[in-house]
């Protein structure tokens, strides 16, 4: 629908029916008068918006979203407020890295009987809208490429693991696998510098398990399958896992989130000393016909290929998650073997993150429009993730509801990959196996980082997959949040 | 003045309210006359119209019998009526806005006042500091008031109170207020209004 | 399907500054609309029986009506589609009065908004479903919170009317703030002398009963079937034993105790019966000042009680009840006019509340009903009553009218004169408003009959002369001068609050309040007693600044409401809840762990863990559609696909 | 007493002249305090109430010429004894915010001011932030204990109450806090603490003072006050040195001295009367000076005696 020619902009308006659509109609009893732009839906409570449907419509064109509910204390329903405002804070802080104006959203608080108060919202948030003009349109901007510079210095010395204590690793599975149904880890691929999961059942498959910068999976992403809560109470099973310390954060924020239960998993640990982006492996290794042999010593390994050598230093090499991992060896793993090395300094911002910091708003704009220009939706990255436990009821495959249409466009794909943030929002532990995934490269992995960042900054540092007793941050409130300061408009 | 009724329509200077609100920064309006204004005033028994009637005869755009008034030469500048005013009208603030006005306009309705405090002003603009015998010469020749408290003289030069050397500022400091006093006197005449 | 749509001019407060003609017409070319006109007045009977009847010729399954706020008529259009054989949720609003018309005058902008406005009504209606309520129990029973004249009325209108009532009052007794007052204006009538009566039938009432010394701790569950938990303190006395005799207060050897019944003029004693015609007339211990308690030396009362119902172990007890609706009846409180610095800051003893003035007039009170000063117990020649004192105020953040000073001023003016003959009153004042029955008249005696003078300006200070009086500045605003009483005595007309804690009281009850903790009302003309939560209704102050009569109006508007709600014996539940679409759940519980009422729990549905809604709890915030990742778990009729149909109409790239 | 904050010294003119004793107790009371402080170079009159009773702008030049020059000399703060100066150096540092403003006064000015201002302080402040009880009593020679003081700020210390943050603008206790710390026990609440002098009316319209100190000495007296305990060289100089026209005015006898709470501190502190200019008093404090001797002797005697 067009908006009045050069007179307005498109501003949508989402209103609780108890407080703030009862003050627009307290504006509108006395005559109060208010620019003609903005539209209002009317919503039971501020905590039935999902931020879903704020990015649609920025994402559709809106110039402006404006969220007003109860004030804080006065909810209608007691607590809807107080949740919304923890999700709408996030979805603020989230909106620069997909390069829109964070100006261009806003909530607050207006009570019905704050007619006054609602015409000045309306006529400040409309004013801040029309000083920073129509919003951008994924159709005008110009698809921008880059590249993320990937190699950092480590928090603890990155290896081979080859010293590793493997065999009192696969003893201690041999030992309890009569009890497990199955225990997931890795063994050798098509070749010797690849890894595929391996699905122990028996001794003899324990003998397969490897160890090394090669075990890029993360083994978590098959437990909610084997006994998520969605399954039939019968068809649980019992099963062992073993991992890194990144991996064992998926399985702790599935604990907390008590999509699984502590006695149908057990977690065998072994220090993990990085390993590698097999992207950029493979990019260097081209094409070949085999691998002739994998030399490892303690700074890499040299790969032979159909006769040439490849000398790969992990230090250079790893993955961008290992080079700021300050949990190499699972914490809550029930078997673990090996000592958690020295960690030194801070973790710093994520390579992929950083280069977005990097950017003006319109270039990060642009980066969005080129990178998911090349998304084929395969949704692989989904697939990958150890949080995405919707499975086959992933609302990007429904029509109910329908959120997403299967329209072949960048704006589209751009939001899927907001549907899969937003549902990490407070959950995502960065293990990056949505980016590994990823069959054309897109670096996505940074819509994550942004918005664990944004969640640490918000409440205290929080870090999702470290405590199973947490209460995840987005499914509680506090009355008075020490962090978010709220915009006056 | 009293005697002919006001016209309620043509009688006003709308213009000279809005000119008050902008210049004190106040909304009159608010005020509702509870007169707490006047109540609390040091100086109320020497004025000719109480602080709320000033308030009144600006809402009602009264330029004339407002700035020709005594009162607003009289005020104190003690903040009382600001501070008690339950509309949380800085009424002092009105007060010397309309003070600041009828200077302007040349209209100076208690001359002591306004000579007093020019006495004051020439002896900071030649010492760069005051000085109280220096004001009050000064004064009582500019009011021929020549017997103001002379009585209290006796008393406070023999305790060094008042003194007949004026402080001047060293240094060139005197120099430097004078040229103050000099741009605030040339901008004031080049804007056609009364220093 | 097949959509209606109507476009409303409210006369010309649409049509003023709105093309409705041309609003309709552009209807037309929305999907599945196949009828649109505009009607003058759509509320009123011809325009419900045009849409009535274009719902027959039109066979239409859909109805919208753009025209006022829903908040205003959406349920009078509900039942108009219902009439005409639609479910009444296939209807939409587009509000272009409150929203549009009234707000701006550009008729270009106006029009293009209202047919926008229409267009995103169209979109929500194609995904709207047919909703069915279901019916439930209801439990006639009402608890009634607050024993002042409010509560009382309402109480006994309640059990005259045969329905079951719980009363709570926090205080020992009953009575409220007009059991603390001497007369009343403007008759001049004996408080305690209507009241009384009304408390005694309270305490003897079948249907009645009363929890005093308690509070609402905590209520759950839903209009129809509240859960209430009452926590009754401990007065450290067995009231089913203490027959009120008075034996222990006589002997108690704490005698400095502050008397709250008093405002705090004059001293009780620690274990002491607030006034004579208390009800329960049952003593209560103070344990802040009970030597036994505090020292653990002394328990006279124990001894000389002759029914042995002193207690000192005696714990608070937690009751609960199930009842079907709520009347809060909880009052007000006087502001903390200590923040007037210049009339003394609470620092003057001779610079007093009126309540306090009115005890001291009072011949229950602790002179007598002799009026005597607190400083040095001297009969007060002077008075000066100060109006609007934290009433009227914005430089402290009240602005509003208290709205009775005026009132019991002139009153208590009066009744000084009656018992001081040789006095003298004076009374500071901005405006009178004696707004009511006989009142105006009342204020004009006090001025005519009793020589009160008026002085009409606000005061500025009062201070002690150092000689014993008090100095009163003002200004005669009429007269254009300065004033000064000296006085012996100083009365101030203080604004009021809701009654302390009431804040806590209405997130309890789900109610809104204001700044000054007064409870919002559903509509502040036309839906006064009710609340935006249904089932719980106001009586008296705590909605808003009122007088007796009012109070007493109130109590029993609210009594009524009670009783045609119980009138039925099932009420219907509102449709617009949440529900669970099983075969999406993946059981992660999110919803289960933030809905604010415990609507949602776990159940086992063929094998699997799955979310399950309680209709009769369920609200309808939808916080739980909001968090639901799969979009498993819906709320009926703000559907995420209802408000995506919104969003996606009005942005289209 | 210690501290990393560099303090510009604003005496004002009135400290050169008519409160000179004013001048002399505050800098021994700081001395003892260990509050060092600098003088301004080549201050000048912060133009008092003339000024801005002419034109906000020109008492705004005045006073942001004295900010400027203290900001030269590597002041963090300006601290000033009296109230009339300090309202003015904080109502022009609050107004140089506005850029309109501040474009008028820099054209008044040799150059324009800085963005940033320092802040302006009292001594009495200055004393409350970086002394605390302790620390004065720990200085107390003579205690002033059964000394009836009535404490009298003036109208312009605690006003507005936004821009002087002074404690509540009606019922400051800043000098009762200090006072009590010296050992006073009987300071009256007293009701017009704050209520208006009559201010520089004195010399024009003299009425308008005496009527109004008048009121204040009088309501003392009958509170039988020992004296009067000021801040302000203005409210000092009209209730002591128009204090028999006062008396002329309302017809009464007062007698009563007024100290400058700087003054008492000294006593309370031990110095000699004349380094805090108790000599410079019209109405003359020799007999509270007395009487805190009399009555410390007093104490001590009693206490020897106990304890013997």
């Amino acid at each position: 629908m067009p908006v009045l020619e050069g007179k307005e902009l498109r501003i949508v308006a989402f209103l609780c029916n108890w407080c703030s659509y009862g003050g627009a109609d307290t504006a509108g009893v006395a005559r109060a008068t208010q620019p003609t732009d903005l539209r209002i839906i009317r919503v039971p409570c501020s905590g039935r918006i999902d931020p879903l449907f704020i990015l649609r419509a920025l994402l559709n064109g809106a110039d402006g979203v404006l969220v007003s509910g109860c004030h804080p204390n006065d909810c209608h329903y007691s607590a809807g407020n107080f949740y919304a405002r923890r999700r709408l804070e996030v979805l603020k802080q989230f909106l620069p890295i997909l390069g829109i104006d964070d100006r261009r959203f806003e909530y607050t608080w207006v009570s019905a009987s704050e007619g006054a108060r609602w015409q000045q919202v309306v006529t400040n948030f409309t004013a801040r809208i029309h000083e920073l003009g129509p919003a951008p349109r994924l159709e005008d901007a110009e698809p921008l490429l880059e590249m993320a510079e990937m190699a950092l210095k480590p928090l603890r010395p990155l290896g081979t693991g080859q010293k590793a204590p493997l065999d009192e690793l696969k003893n201690a599975i041999k030992a309890r696998i009569k009890d497990l149904d199955v225990v997931i880890g890795w063994q050798k691929g098509d070749d010797d510098a690849h890894t595929i999961p391996l699905f122990m059942r028996s001794e003899e498959d324990v003998d397969r398990l490897v160890w090394g910068p090669f075990n890029v999976n993360n083994p978590a992403t098959y437990v909610n399958e084997l006994i998520g809560s969605a399954l039939p109470l019968a068809k649980k099973k019992k099963i062992g896992l073993v991992v890194k310390g990144c991996d064992s954060k998926s399985v702790v924020e599935l604990l907390q989130e008590k999509l699984i239960d502590k006695e149908n998993i057990v977690l065998f640990a072994l220090p993990c000393e990085g390993t590698f982006d097999m992207a950029r492996i493979d990019r260097e290794l081209g094409r070949y016909l085999k691998i002739d042999k994998v030399e490892y010593d303690e700074a890499g390994v040299t790969i032979t290929a159909d006769g040439k050598e490849h000398r790969f230093c992990i230090a250079d090499y790893a993955q961008g998650k290992c080079y700021n991992c300050s949990m190499p060896l699972a914490k809550n793993a029930d078997e673990s073997f090996g000592d958690m090395p020295q960690i030194t300094g801070t973790p710093v911002t994520p390579p992929e993150l950083a280069m977005l910091d990097a950017m003006t708003l319109e270039q990060r704009f642009s980066f969005w429009k080129g990178e998911m220009d090349r998304c084929l939706r395969c949704y692989a990255c989904r697939n990958a993730c150890p949080m995405c436990v919707c499975r086959d009821y992933c609302i990007a495959d429904t029509r109910e509801p329908h959120f997403i249409s299967q329209e072949w466009s960048v704006r589209e794909k751009i939001y899927f990959q907001c549907i899969h943030a937003m549902h990490l929002a407070g959950r995502c532990t960065l293990c990056g196996e949505c980016q590994r995934a990823c069959p054309v490269g897109i670096p996505i992995l940074a819509l994550r980082q942004q918005i664990a960042r944004v969640i640490s900054q918000l409440f205290d540092n929080y870090q999702c997959g470290m405590d199973p007793e947490a209460t995840p941050p987005l499914l509680c409130y506090q009355v008075n949040e020490e962090h978010i300061k709220q915009r006056e408009l | 003045m009293q005697d002919t009724p006001l016209n309620i329509v043509q009688g006003r200077d709308l213009s000279f309210i809005r000119e008050v609100e902008a210049e004190s920064g106040q909304k009159v309006s608010n005020c509702y006359q509870c007169g707490n204004c006047s109540a609390g005033c040091p100086a109320a028994f020497t004025y000719d119209l109480q602080t709320n009637q000033i308030m009144r005869a600006v809402q009602l755009g009264l330029k004339d019998k407002v700035l020709n008034s005594k009162s607003i030469w009289m005020c104190l500048s003690c903040s009382t009526c600001s501070l008690r005013c339950p509309n949380n009208i800085d009424v002092a603030n009105v007060m010397e806005t309309l003070r600041h006005m009828a200077r302007r306009e040349n209209r100076v309705n208690v001359p002591v006042m306004n000579k007093f405090w020019l006495s004051f002003l020439n002896t900071v603009r030649a010492f760069g500091r005051s000085f109280e015998i220096g004001t009050m010469v000064l004064y009582m020749l500019r009011s021929l008031r020549l017997t103001t408290d002379v009585d209290l003289a006796p008393g406070a030069l023999s305790k060094g109170k008042l003194g007949f050397k004026p402080h001047v500022v060293p240094d060139g400091g005197a120099k430097a207020v004078a040229r103050i006093f000099r741009r605030y006197e040339e901008r004031a005449r080049r804007e056609g209004v009364r220093p | 399907m097949r959509i209606g749509v109507f476009v409303c001019h409210c006369g010309s407060n649409i049509a003023g500054t709105v093309d409705c003609k041309a609003a309709a017409e552009s209807a037309l070319s929305l999907p599945d609309v196949v009828y649109a006109t505009d009607l003058m007045y759509s509320c009123a009977e011809p325009g419900q029986a045009a849409i009535e009847k274009a719902i027959h010729d039109y066979a239409l399954t859909g109805v919208v009506v753009a025209s006022c706020s829903p908040r205003m008529h959406e349920p009078t259009f509900r039942r108009t589609v219902e009439r005409a054989g639609l479910n009444r949720y296939m209807f939409e609003m587009a509000n272009i009065r409150e929203h549009v018309s009234w707000i701006g005058k550009d008729k270009v902008a106006n029009t293009n908004k209202a047919c926008e406005l229409i267009a995103m009504a169209v979109a929500k209606l194609r995904n709207d479903r047919p909703l069915h309520s279901q019916s439930f129990d209801v439990t006639k029973k009402v608890l009634i919170i607050g024993g002042g004249i409010a509560g009382i009325q309402a109480a006994l209108d309640c059990a005259d009317g045969g329905i079951p009532v719980i009363l709570v009052e926090r205080e020992p007794t009953i009575g409220g703030k007009m059991a603390k007052l001497d007369k009343t204006f403007p008759t001049v009538d004996c408080s305690a002398c209507i009241l009384g009566p009304k408390m005694v039938d309270v305490a003897q009432h079948p249907n009645i009963t009363l929890y005093a010394c308690s509070e609402v701790e905590d209520i759950t569950g839903y209009v129809g079937n509240f859960d209430v938990t009452i926590r009754k303190k401990t007065t450290y006395v067995d009231w089913d034993k203490c027959t009120g005799c008075g034996a222990c207060t006589e002997k108690c050897p704490s005698k400095n105790v502050p008397d709250r019944f008093n405002e705090n003029v004059g001293l009780t004693t620690a274990i002491n019966i607030p006034f004579p015609q208390a009800i329960p007339k049952r003593a209560s211990i103070n344990p802040d000042y009970c030597r036994k308690l505090t020292t653990g030396k002394c328990g006279i009362c124990a001894k000389i009680c002759p029914t042995k119902a002193i207690d000192y172990e005696r714990k608070d007890e937690l009751i609960n009840v199930k009842v079907g609706s709520v009347i809060a009846a909880t009052g007000y409180d006087l502001m903390d006019w200590t923040v007037y610095e210049e009339y003394g800051g609470g620092r003057y003893p001779d610079v007093i509340t009126s309540l306090q003035y009115e005890r001291l007039l009072n011949a229950s009170g602790p002179t007598g009903g002799h009026i005597k000063r607190p400083s040095d117990g001297k009969e007060p020649k002077r008075i000066v009553f100060i109006q609007c004192v934290g009433s009227r105020d914005k430089s402290i953040g009240r602005p509003l009218c208290s709205g009775f000073c005026c009132m019991y001023t002139a009153k208590q003016a009066v009744l000084t004169k009656d018992h001081i003959p040789d006095s003298q009153s004076y009374v500071f004042y901005m405006d009178i408003r004696a707004a009511g029955k006989l009142y105006d008249e009342f204020t004009r005696r006090a001025v005519e009959e009793y020589g009160t003078e008026y002085i009409r300006g606000r005061v500025s200070k009062i201070y002690p002369d150092g000689n014993g009086q008090l100095i009163v500045c003002g200004s005669d605003t009429l007269l254009g001068q300065r004033v000064e009483v000296p006085c012996d005595l100083v009365v101030l007309a203080v604004g009021i609050n809701a009654s302390k804690g009431a804040s806590h009281l209405a997130e309890k009850l789900r109610i809104s309040y204001d700044q000054y903790g007064f409870f919002l009302e559903g509509h502040p003309k036309l839906r006064p007693v009710e609340t935006n939560t249904a089932g719980v209704f106001l009586a008296g102050v705590c909605q808003g600044t009122k007088d007796i009569p009012s109070s007493v109006a109130q109590g029993s508007a609210a009594a009524a409401k009670v009783l045609s709600l119980f009138a039925r014996d099932k009420l219907e539940n509102d449709p617009q809840i949440a529900h669970v679409n099983a075969a999406r759940c993946v059981a992660c519980g999110k919803c289960i762990r933030c809905c604010p009422f415990g609507a949602i729990r776990e159940e086992e549905f063929r094998g699997q863990l799955k979310a399950k809604v309680i209709d009769t709890v369920c609200q309808g915030c939808g916080l739980c559609t909001a968090t639901c990742p799969q979009g498993a778990i819906q709320l009926s009729h703000a559907t995420d696909n209802e408000i995506l149909a919104e969003v996606n109409q009005l942005c289209q790239f | 007493m210690s501290t990393s904050m560099k303090i510009g010294y604003y005496p004002g003119c009135s400290a050169k002249g008519s409160s000179l004793d004013y001048e002399l107790s505050s800098s021994e009371v700081c001395r003892i305090l260990g509050i060092v402080s600098s003088e301004i170079d080549e201050w000048n009159c912060c133009g008092s109430t003339p000024a801005h009773a002419v034109s906000t702008e020109l008492s705004a030049a005045l006073c942001t010429r004295n900010l400027v020059q203290a900001t030269k000399q590597g002041a963090d703060i300006v601290m000033t004894p009296c109230p009339s100066c300090l309202s003015n150096l904080r109502h022009a540092r609050e107004r140089m915010q506005n850029p309109e403003f501040k474009k008028r006064v820099d054209e008044l000015l040799d150059e324009p001011a800085p963005e940033v201002l320092p802040e302006a302080t009292s001594v009495m402040q200055m004393i409350g932030k970086l002394c605390s009880a302790e620390d004065i009593k720990s200085h107390v020679r003579q205690s002033l204990a059964g000394i009836r003081i009535a404490p009298y700020y003036g109208c312009l210390m605690s006003r507005p109450a936004e821009l002087m943050n002074f404690g509540d603008p009606e019922n400051p206790t800043l000098m009762e806090e200090l006072l009590a710390a010296c050992g006073a026990d009987s300071v009256l609440d007293f009701p017009l603490k704050t209520e208006c002098c009559g201010a520089s009316a004195g010399i024009p319209h003299r009425p308008l003072t005496s009527v109004n100190s008048g009121r204040i000495l009088d309501v003392a007296v009958k509170m039988e006050a020992d004296c009067i305990c000021v801040c302000c060289p203005l409210c000092q100089m009209n209730l002591d040195l128009r204090q028999k026209q006062a008396e002329r005015q309302v017809n009464a006898k007062f007698g009563i001295p007024v100290l400058y709470y700087t003054q008492l501190m000294g006593l309370a502190f031990g110095c000699d009367p004349k380094t805090l200019g108790l000599n410079k008093l019209i109405v003359s404090a020799d007999r509270i000076v007395d009487r805190i001797r009399a009555l410390n002797t007093a104490r001590k005697e009693a206490q020897g005696g106990n304890a013997a």
